[in-house]
């Protein structure tokens, strides 16, 4: 097995690894970053189809990889902006799932809108 | 000679990679970061080594990136890792 | 068995040993260290797959930022306190969610083993208009000249997702600065940092804006990195989250994407067609972009750190 | 003269995994944080120092040994930094109890 293709499988276990800590794991930080592991599963993926295009000269094909790149800043962004709504939902509600079986208290800081 | 350094990539990166025991173990939050510091300066040598044997162009210049973004994991942890200080651990202005 | 293979098997297992960990570790911050050590051992990854360039801007963005994002924020859920979580899954939950993963999983690897052969790839293409940039780090030149309006689009979910996070605040703090990142007494050791280190930091973050026109580098990744100087200088108080009102912060947060739409506008002037650029100027112009996209990332990341506003503008 | 510098580049780097191998003993062994933090930052310094030393010779141009050089300091700023900062606040809880 060459070098390309375990990193692909990796990445594969990966995604799967992820996809269950998302699933399972109910704090949702944990799953934002269960979350960023599909992510990175997924972008290796990528980095061994740029792996396998290597021609003309170069040992990879730049195109993916760029894709890659612009995907990481992505996720992080998405990432920054799940957390705040996180923290956002936890202000307002004092609980942090959209579990309607969990009873919402009443604010616990005083930032809120009255 | 290159395969020389291979095993001393592998040597190292095993090495520091058992030493993530200590993530697992704990007991405090400060025992799980001196690990993955250890892991940091373990990963930039096996890195270097890495690249000296497979010539891969301008590592140089990832370990420097890796250098400084392992510093400043560090010392985020630090910041919000628990000391067990109640003094340090600031009260937040809402 | 080559040298080389024994320590990619062993380099891939301790990867997926140390992903297991972040999703099984009981607490958030045992689970974040752990995530943080992945990324170093993913950016080795990626150094075996010959991309330095993803290498630098997996552990810059996706393990660094990303790490100290959750850190960050777990600190502040633990601080307002008793946070009431779902119930953790029972048993039946957790196995269907296993079998899943697997199937997931499995029908992911299954695609990988017949990727198709030959493999395409759009190296050559890359190749034939690289001396036309007058770059030689492809991966640049995919992401400035050939895949601009990508990068550029990209650059604009960035202003987005600042847009998203500070439109959380309330009504009142409209304007305000965010909460700081730090304790509140600063520690000498965190002071001697910030002299010692962040000028070297800073220096590292142009020198591999710069040289990312020909070696692996880049905007993103220095801009990452003077990103996370200023994140250090935060966490030592010496300077505060900025007010998210302040004219300078606006104009560094677009400053990247105005430039680089503007470029974009003049190409028909120019070069021709939307995003050309002209011919024999292509290297200056592509810095120039570069240049501004760097500031833009130095200043969303932090702020994106940093949260909504919490303090009210007069105080 | 380049069977010598291999030479080199071989002791210094296998004194610098010992290093890396002894530091993740004490790392595991040692019975608390303080004693674990005096493993650790020798790891780190020595251990990396070697390392980049045994490359030096091996290195292109003088601007890539110098790089070297750069990278093993820039990881002792830190390094010393966040020693002095996980010690004080260790000692800081020892006080406290």
């Amino acid at each position: 097995m060459n070098v390309s293709s375990l990193a692909g499988l990796v990445g594969a276990a990966l995604v799967g690894l992820g996809l269950y800590g998302l699933i399972v794991n109910p704090q949702p930080l944990r799953k934002i970053l269960a979350f960023n592991l599909i992510g990175s599963g997924a972008f290796l993926v990528f980095g061994i189809v740029a792996r396998r295009g290597a021609a003309a000269a170069f040992p990879f094909d730049p195109v993916p990889q760029a894709m890659v790149i612009t995907g990481i800043v992505v996720a992080f962004a998405a990432s920054a902006l799940a957390v705040a709504l996180i923290l956002r939902l936890q202000e307002e509600t004092g609980k942090v799932t959209l579990d309607p079986d969990v009873p919402s208290k009443p604010p616990v800081t005083g930032a809120s809108n009255p | 000679m290159n395969d020389v350094l291979l095993v001393a990539a592998g040597f190292i990166l095993l090495t520091v990679a058992a030493g993530l025991i200590r993530v697992l173990r704990g007991p405090g939050d400060f025992d799980r970061m001196m690990a993955v510091q250890l892991l940091g300066t373990g990963g930039i040598a096996s890195l270097l080594l890495i690249a000296s044997a497979t010539t891969v162009a301008g590592v140089e210049d990832v370990a420097l990136g890796l250098a400084l973004l392992a510093a400043f994991a560090s010392i985020a942890f630090v910041n919000s890792a628990n000391a067990g200080d109640p003094k340090s651990s600031e009260a937040e202005d809402g | 068995m080559s040298i080389l293979q024994v320590l990619d098997l062993g380099l891939a297992i301790l990867v997926l040993a140390v992903a297991g960990w972040t999703i099984a570790a009981r607490e958030l911050f045992a689970s974040v260290v752990g995530y943080v050590a992945y990324g170093l051992l993913l950016s080795i990854v990626w150094i075996r797959l010959y991309a330095p360039d993803v290498a630098l801007t997996e552990a810059a963005i996706g393990s660094g930022v990303t790490g100290v994002l959750l850190v960050t924020s777990g600190a502040r859920l633990k601080r307002a306190g008793n946070v009431e979580a779902a119930e953790p899954s029972g048993p039946s939950q957790r196995f269907l969610a296993a079998a899943l993963a697997v199937l997931v999983a499995a029908a992911l690897a299954t695609v990988i083993l017949l990727l198709p052969e030959p493999p395409p790839t759009l190296a050559p293409e890359a190749g034939q208009q690289l001396a036309a940039t007058g770059l030689a780090n492809p991966v640049t030149a995919v992401l400035i000249a050939y895949r601009s309006f990508d990068t550029m689009l990209e650059k604009i979910v960035l202003v987005l997702a600042v847009v998203g996070v500070w439109s959380l605040a309330p009504d009142r703090v409209w304007g305000g600065a965010p909460a700081p990142l730090g304790r509140a007494r600063p520690e000498g050791p965190l002071l001697f940092l910030d002299q010692a280190l962040v000028p070297l930091g800073i220096l590292v973050g142009i020198h591999i804006f710069w040289v990312g026109a020909d070696e692996p580098g880049g905007a993103f990744q220095g801009g990452a990195i003077l990103a996370a100087m200023w994140m250090i200088v935060m966490i030592s108080r010496l300077t505060e989250p900025p007010r998210v009102g302040a004219r300078w912060l606006r104009l560094a947060l677009v400053a990247g994407p105005a430039v680089f739409l503007a470029v974009g506008l003049a190409g028909p002037g120019m070069g021709g067609s939307f995003f050309a650029y002209p011919a024999g100027f292509a290297k200056p112009i592509i810095l120039f972009i570069e240049a501004f996209m760097v500031l833009s990332i130095a200043a969303t990341l932090p702020m994106l750190v940093a949260g909504p506003p919490r303090r009210s503008p007069e105080r | 003269m380049s069977l010598a510098l291999d030479l080199f580049t071989l002791a210094a780097i296998g004194a610098g995994a010992f290093f890396f191998f002894a530091g993740t003993v004490g790392l595991l062994r040692f019975p608390d944080s303080l004693t674990r933090l005096h493993a650790l930052t020798k790891a780190d310094n020595l251990g990396l120092g070697l390392v980049v030393l045994g490359l030096l010779p091996r290195s292109g141009s003088l601007l890539d040994a110098l790089r070297l050089i750069a990278i093993w300091a820039l990881v002792q700023l830190p390094g010393a930094a966040t020693a002095q900062l996980i010690g004080r606040a260790l000692s800081r809880r020892r006080a406290a109890e």
